[in-house]
């Protein structure tokens, strides 16, 4: 099992299925964050997953799964960032009191 | 006499056996963090279910990855996730409200991804792949982070110090232009003198 | 990319590691000086000079040995020393070099540059050490001479246009120097601008080489360009257009007629850069450039000719305007106007060593008269105005000698430096055959002696006109000041008769004869004997006795010869001359005809390109701007403005898109 | 039942866990003297030798995981012992004396007494993170330990990735610190826990990218490998080729740790104490101690990057023949035949008589019996440190394990005096040098660094 591409991979379909349901049911925008989270790490698990098990892939696997962790720490940032400058104005971190982007 | 080479009485190898419980403690951590009503324990249930991750990684024969997972995202990212949470959250806040009312179109959409991901990846025969995982050595990737990937690394470092400009830029508490409305609690000790005019 | 290496086709053998560094340091220890200064100069409060000056210091040491072994040692032989730094511009067959060239027109220019810098820099010690912003005009300073050097170092017309450029934005930077002050920055912005109309010129002309040849370096484009023109691959007429356009850079440049207007104005800048800029060494880039470019013009006579007239119409048009001027470095600019034209028009008739001379001697004795003017400017306490000023003599004797020496020297009164340099070129332009240009120099020459004694008159003698309050003030200048003034004094009174003597052969023709005998046999001009008892001695005499009237004549009317001056003998000749008075005063009214052709006219045709601007250009874009707007009003409604609904639109659509992809694949 | 029940409830925690174990004790000797009659324990004892040869490796693991959490615990204790003994010197005072000769119990009876404390829970807090988070710090503080390279061949483990676990285990540390200022429902506690991660992130960029300059000169994150690179003599410690780099490695570590002048997490005249300020007992111990572990593996990291870790600042040797003194260290007892049993019997009486001597003599009022218990003392320190020395000389372990606990601890004493003398900084101070001035300063040395690699190596080529 653990030698077997196919349970990597729906290890990380079922954690980035998770992950979506986060961002769409959740109202809290941190929340909504860590959905994405998660689903940037179901997409890191199945690129190091092809890393691991194709051979021509030995390394490029990993090293996309660091880039992508780089970027997702650049997101991070931003998102917090942002969610933050918004509640200093809003008073409240659920997103579906933002309406402003209708305007 | 060795320890036997399969989990007694199961039969599986004790490698499946750390897999089943990593994934269990993965996916369970992240059901937890996008069904759990307290947002703070929902941060937590992420750093468990990156930890469980990070193990998987090892499993996979990427150490490196692994370490770089423990590091940035459980030592930076959820930090930082953790610490907008206590900015913006209060204990007696609206965690009953958790949910979104399209909730029940969310958790369909997710059903029926997973479900389609599980299908493609069952009946894809995936072309090259090996039986066995294949452990890449490290010198291996630095080597092709400063050869086939070095734009990208550049780029990547580019990216990193906008994001940190702009998370500054964008958490950065606005002077107010009244100067009597300013908060009370803004220090104004430090400022410096202003620039001296020079002829 | 080989870094420091010699051009191997330039110089045959290896280019030794220290003239290299020689070479190198000479651009790079300004530039040093100057980031320093720029970067922690401020911290420096009062001693703010220190890095500039020592790194000019080290400058002009490195020049001197230089020109030691250039000119003295003659280390490099009559190719000169070319070192390649780097290949700036490698364009398939087309390259532009990162390379400096060192031969002996090169070394008479370090002499200059390097010498009046240094001494500029000391000066500038005392005379800016009260102003607040002096770190910032010492680290323009030493951009100034990086800027300067590299374009007396540049061995090819690209990298002299960036330093062309350059030295120009110093200008501009330190005309406009004391920026609060409106007319200064006006002045910047106006030398900025009609630089650019000379610059316009002097790129197409660059352009045009290249073209033509397909190179920029001097040395090929000195070979090829005329070969060309042998071999009849291209025309006369082109020849001369290449030239002209050159000119008109080095017309913009060294402020010829009628691209003169800004030099005057520039007089708003720091005095110390009016010494440096604007009469020792950046308004020689032109005539630099054109004795540089002999080859050239060696080819297109036509163009010479153009060169002299504009040179000596210039020359006798400032001297007329110099007659009235009342303020002290006005005077001087107009004087520099004036001489510049003596040197183009040495340079139009063929006489490129007396120009490349007559620049040597005037940069130190120029130089010295402004930094002269400027010790009298801060004796006074800031007043330019000569109607207020007089009778300093004896208060400020240091500056009053040295001054005293300069305008000897500018006047051309032997043995002193100007004489040797202003008599070559006058005798020179009369055996080449160009009457016309000795005549009118001879003028000049006359009126240069009256200008400069009734600037010495009245700014030393008489009875002093200076404000009361000022008056016990008065006092000479400090130690840092008053020490290059006296050696250029020292440099005005002997470079004439140690470079110049015997006259047509003297060190500086041994030295320069290498760089130009090519071109004085292209044009025919072969040297003859020197004659003293015959034509040469007669017009050493007559140009000898005019400058020396042209003193008398000022001293007359303005200095000491009478015992006092004579203001209504002044008077009586201003009222019986009033038209050509006001004519001068109003420097021949080219500020008005500008103002009447660029500004009244041009703003009319600007105004109607504006009005189909606004009416028609953007009228269209509005027009479309406004069909999309409303367009889009339509398709706004869509919006929730909620994320998460738009994300669930995301996920529907992928597993729709996924959905019939797997029907299709599994069909 | 009924009384044993209520004497039982009646015990503290401490008390439910040592009376078990005193059966136990009692049972023991029982136990054993049956089970060998039996035949049972030979047989078990063969096979457990069985299996561990057959694991070798899991054992090594299983061993080493569990010495370096029980060596936390003594290097704790000595830490602070140190801290209150340098601390009083400092300040002019005496210090702890009570507690044995000088005071050395008086830590160690401290972490009893914690040990013994009420374990108490204030209403309002969220009991599981409550309950979890200094076992988060804990552990975050101990698992680094294991790659830590205490001496030639003693460490847990030889990571190629070492340096980067490091840094990874040590930032889940804050992780429990976050979640003890989030749980205890008190604002002090909030505001600690928010500058621990405020400060610990910001810090931590600084301390890795020092690290970054002796990754490129040993090229590995094996910390075993860069000591090994670090051999020779003390110009060979990073130290002296990555100055800028210890420098800022150790004002990083310094606030990595939350000492003074860095201890705003604490920082207990502000915010009592920070996120500990709701803990108490044990629990507040296991804070306390990780504190001190952070400050022991922090000075053992540091000793390994930048001091040459077990390295000798010298060569023994090389010192020796320059004196032209041989040594040699192996003692063969069996040579002396009859005279060993001598030297045995009458050896010891002889040098403690002989060491006691000179006291009587000299200290008129002192008895006979005193000057003996100094003289014996004496002996004592005297065969210590012979036998130190020849352990020395004749093993490189522990030749490597003296000079890195000499560099470890000097570096925990500095920590110490900076402790003692500095004041603390305000928060923005403290992120503003990180910002503005560390990072910088890190980029510099890497850059520096590079580039003098590059010229270097380009030279040998």
């Amino acid at each position: 099992m653990s030698q077997s591409l196919d349970a990597y991979l729906i290890l990380s379909g079922l954690l980035f299925a998770i992950g979506t349901f986060g961002f769409l049911a959740r109202r809290n925008a941190i929340a909504m964050l860590m959905s994405i989270e998660l689903m940037l790490n179901a997409v890191n698990l199945s690129i190091v997953a092809f890393g691991a098990f194709v051979p021509s892939l030995a390394g490029d696997g990993a090293l996309i799964a660091l880039f992508v962790m780089a970027v997702a720490a650049a997101e991070a940032t931003v998102g917090l960032a942002i969610v933050i400058a918004i509640y200093r104005n809003k008073r409240t971190p659920l997103v579906d009191e933002y309406a402003s982007m209708r305007e | 006499m060795a320890l036997p080479q399969t989990v007694p009485f199961i039969g599986w190898a004790w490698d499946d056996l750390i897999f089943l419980v990593l994934a269990g403690l993965m996916l369970g951590g992240g059901l937890m963090v996008v069904l759990g009503r307290d947002i703070i324990r929902s941060g937590l249930f992420m750093v468990l279910s990156f930890a469980a991750l990070a193990g998987i990684y090892v499993l996979l024969g990427a150490p490196l990855v692994a370490a770089a997972q423990v590091l940035i995202y459980i030592g930076a990212i959820s930090v930082l996730i953790l610490f907008a949470i206590m900015l913006t959250q209060s204990k007696a806040g609206p965690s009953n409200l958790v949910f979104h009312h399209q909730s029940w179109a969310g958790a369909l959409a997710a059903v029926g991804l997973a479900v389609i991901i599980i299908v493609v990846v069952i009946y894809t025969d995936w072309p090259g792949a090996a039986t066995g995982v294949v452990a890449s050595a490290t010198t291996l990737i630095a080597n092709l982070l400063f050869t086939d990937y070095v734009l990208a690394f550049e780029v990547v470092s580019v990216l990193l110090l906008a994001a940190v400009i702009g998370g500054v830029f964008l958490a950065k508490r606005e002077d107010s232009p009244d100067p009597g409305a300013r908060a009370v609690d803004e220090p104004t000790l430090g400022r410096l003198p202003a620039p001296r005019d020079e002829s | 990319m080989p870094f420091f290496t010699a051009a191997p086709e330039a110089v045959p053998g290896a280019v030794s590691a220290t003239d290299q560094a020689l070479v190198l340091s000479l651009i790079v220890l300004p530039l040093i000086g100057f980031g320093l200064t720029a970067l922690i100069g401020r911290r420096l409060g009062g001693r703010a000079w220190i890095i500039a000056v020592a790194a000019i210091v080290l400058t002009w040491l490195a020049a001197m040995v230089l020109v030691y072994q250039t000119l003295f040692v003659g280390a490099f032989g009559e190719a000169g020393l070319h070192v390649l730094v780097y290949e700036w511009i490698p364009a398939g067959a087309f390259t532009v070099d990162i390379a400096f060239g060192v031969d002996a027109l090169t070394a008479v220019m370090l002499i200059v540059v390097a010498t009046v810098g240094m001494l500029v820099h000391i000066y500038s010690i005392g005379y800016m050490a009260h102003d607040p912003g002096r770190w910032r005009f010492f680290a323009y300073l030493n951009l100034f001479m990086f800027s300067m050097l590299l374009l007396v170092l540049a061995d090819n017309f690209l990298l002299l246009f960036v330093a062309w450029e350059l030295v120009g934005l110093c200008s501009y930077l330190l005309v406009g120097f004391w920026y609060r002050r409106r007319s200064a920055a006006l002045a910047a912005k106006k030398a900025f601008l009609v630089n650019r109309v000379g610059d316009v010129g002097f790129t197409l002309g660059i352009v045009a080489i290249w073209t033509t040849v397909g190179t920029l370096d001097f040395g090929q484009v000195f070979q090829l360009l005329p070969e060309a023109l042998a071999t009849g691959a291209i025309e006369q007429w082109h020849m001369i257009g290449i030239c002209l356009l050159l000119f008109a850079g080095a017309m913009g440049k060294s402020a010829q007629f009628p691209l003169h207007v800004w030099l005057p104005d520039a007089m708003e800048g720091p005095t110390p850069v009016s010494a440096l800029i604007h009469a020792a060494t950046m308004v020689n880039a032109g005539v630099y450039l054109v004795a540089r470019s002999n080859p050239l013009f060696a080819q297109a006579p036509e163009a010479l000719v153009v060169v002299a007239a504009v040179g000596i119409f210039t020359a006798i048009m400032a001297a007329s305007i110099a007659f009235t001027q009342t303020d002290i470095k006005r005077v001087l600019a107009y004087s520099t106007l004036s001489q510049l034209g003596y040197m183009f028009a040495a340079l139009g008739v063929g006489a490129f060593i007396p120009a490349i001379f007559h620049l040597l001697t005037h940069g130190f004795f120029k130089g010295l008269l402004f930094l002269g003017s400027g010790s009298v400017i801060h004796a006074v306490h800031d007043e330019q105005d000569m109607d207020r000023m007089g009778g300093l003599r004896k208060r400020i004797a240091i500056t009053h000698l040295t001054m005293l020496v300069g305008s000897l020297a500018i006047a051309g009164i032997p043995p002193l430096a100007g004489f040797f340099s202003k008599d070559e070129i006058l005798a020179e332009s009369f055996k080449l055959g160009f009457a016309w240009v000795w005549f009118i120099g001879i003028v000049v020459a006359l009126m240069t002696g009256f200008y400069m004694f009734r600037l010495m008159g009245k700014t030393f003698y008489g009875p002093s006109h200076v404000d009361p309050e000022v008056e016990p003030r008065i006092h000479e200048s400090p130690r840092s000041m008053t020490v290059p003034l006296v050696v250029l004094a020292v440099a005005s009174a002997v470079v004439g008769l140690a470079l110049g003597f015997p006259f047509e052969n003297g060190i500086l023709h041994g030295w320069l004869e290498p760089v130009f005998h090519g071109a004085e046999e292209t044009l025919g001009h072969a040297g003859g004997d020197y004659q003293l008892f015959g034509i040469d001695g007669t017009l050493l005499l007559i140009s000898t006795g005019v400058s020396v009237a042209g003193v008398l004549l000022g001293w007359r009317f303005f200095g000491f010869l009478s015992r006092r001056p004579q203001p209504e003998a002044v008077e009586r000749l201003t009222q019986r001359l009033r038209p050509a008075y006001a004519f001068s005063k109003g420097k021949w009214y080219f500020d008005e005809l500008n103002d009447l052709l660029f500004v009244r006219l041009g703003g009319l045709v600007a105004r109607a390109l504006w009005w189909f601007d606004v009416h028609i250009i953007d009228g269209t874009v509005n027009g479309i701007a406004n069909l999309t707007r409303s367009s889009g009003g339509g398709l706004r409604q869509i919006q929730t403005g909620h994320v998460q609904n738009y994300a669930l639109g995301i996920a529907a659509g992928l597993l729709i898109i996924a959905l019939g992809y797997l029907v299709v694949v599994t069909r | 039942m009924t009384v044993i029940g209520r004497s039982w409830s009646r015990l503290t925690p401490a008390g439910k866990v040592l009376l078990p174990l005193l059966a136990v004790l009692l049972a023991l000797p029982v136990l054993l003297v049956v089970g060998w009659a039996t035949g049972f324990l030979p047989w078990l004892i063969g096979l457990l030798a069985q299996v561990l040869g057959a694991n070798a490796d899991i054992v090594r693991f299983l061993l080493a995981a569990t010495v370096l959490l029980l060596f936390t615990v003594p290097t704790a204790f000595v830490i602070i012992f140190m801290e209150m003994k340098l601390i009083a010197f400092i300040n002019l005072r005496l210090g702890p004396n009570r507690q044995g000769p000088w005071g050395v119990l008086s830590s160690t009876l401290h972490g009893l007494k914690v040990l013994a404390k009420e374990d108490f829970t204030p209403t309002g807090v969220d009991v599981p993170v409550f309950t979890l988070a200094p076992v988060v710090v804990y552990l975050g503080a101990i698992m680094t330990i294991m790659v830590i390279p205490f001496a030639p061949g003693l460490f847990g483990l030889d990571m190629d990735i070492g340096l980067l676990y490091f840094f990874a285990i040590a930032g889940m540390g804050v992780i429990g610190l976050m979640m003890a200022g989030w749980s205890s429902f008190n604002k002090y506690s909030l505001l600690g826990g928010l500058r621990a991660a405020a400060a610990i992130i910001s810090y931590e960029i600084p301390l890795t990218l020092a690290v970054v300059g002796v990754i490129m000169l040993a090229g590995t994150m094996s910390l075993n490998q860069i000591v090994l690179q670090q051999a020779g003599s003390a110009l060979d410690w990073y130290a002296f080729q990555q100055p800028l780099a210890f420098v800022i490695f150790f004002i990083a570590a310094t606030a990595e740790a939350g000492r003074t002048p860095f201890d705003l997490t604490e920082a207990d005249s502000e915010i009592v104490a920070g996120f500990a300020t709701e803990y108490s007992g044990m629990r507040f111990g296991f804070f306390f101690f990780a504190e001190y572990v952070n400050v022991f593996i922090l000075s053992a990291l540091t000793a390994t990057l930048f001091l040459g870790g077990w390295n000798a600042p010298f060569d023994l040797a090389i010192v020796l023949n320059a004196l032209s003194v041989t040594v040699d260290p192996t003692i063969d007892p069996g040579s002396l035949g009859m005279g060993l049993l001598w030297l045995v019997l009458l050896g010891p009486p002889l040098v403690v008589l002989l060491l006691a001597l000179p006291f009587w003599m000299l200290k008129s009022d002192w008895s006979f019996i005193k000057s003996l218990v100094v003289g014996f003392v004496l002996f004592n320190v005297v065969v210590m440190a012979l036998i130190g020395i020849w352990a020395y000389m004749s093993f490189p372990v522990v030749a490597g394990l003296f000079w890195f606990l000499v560099k470890t601890f000097s570096l925990v004493a500095l920590f110490v005096i900076m402790r003692g003398t500095l004041p603390r900084v305000r928060i923005d101070q403290l992120m503003g040098f990180a910002w503005k001035w560390l990072i910088p300063a890190a980029l510099v040395n890497i850059f520096v660094t590079a580039a003098a690699i590059l010229v270097i190596r380009s030279g040998t080529d």
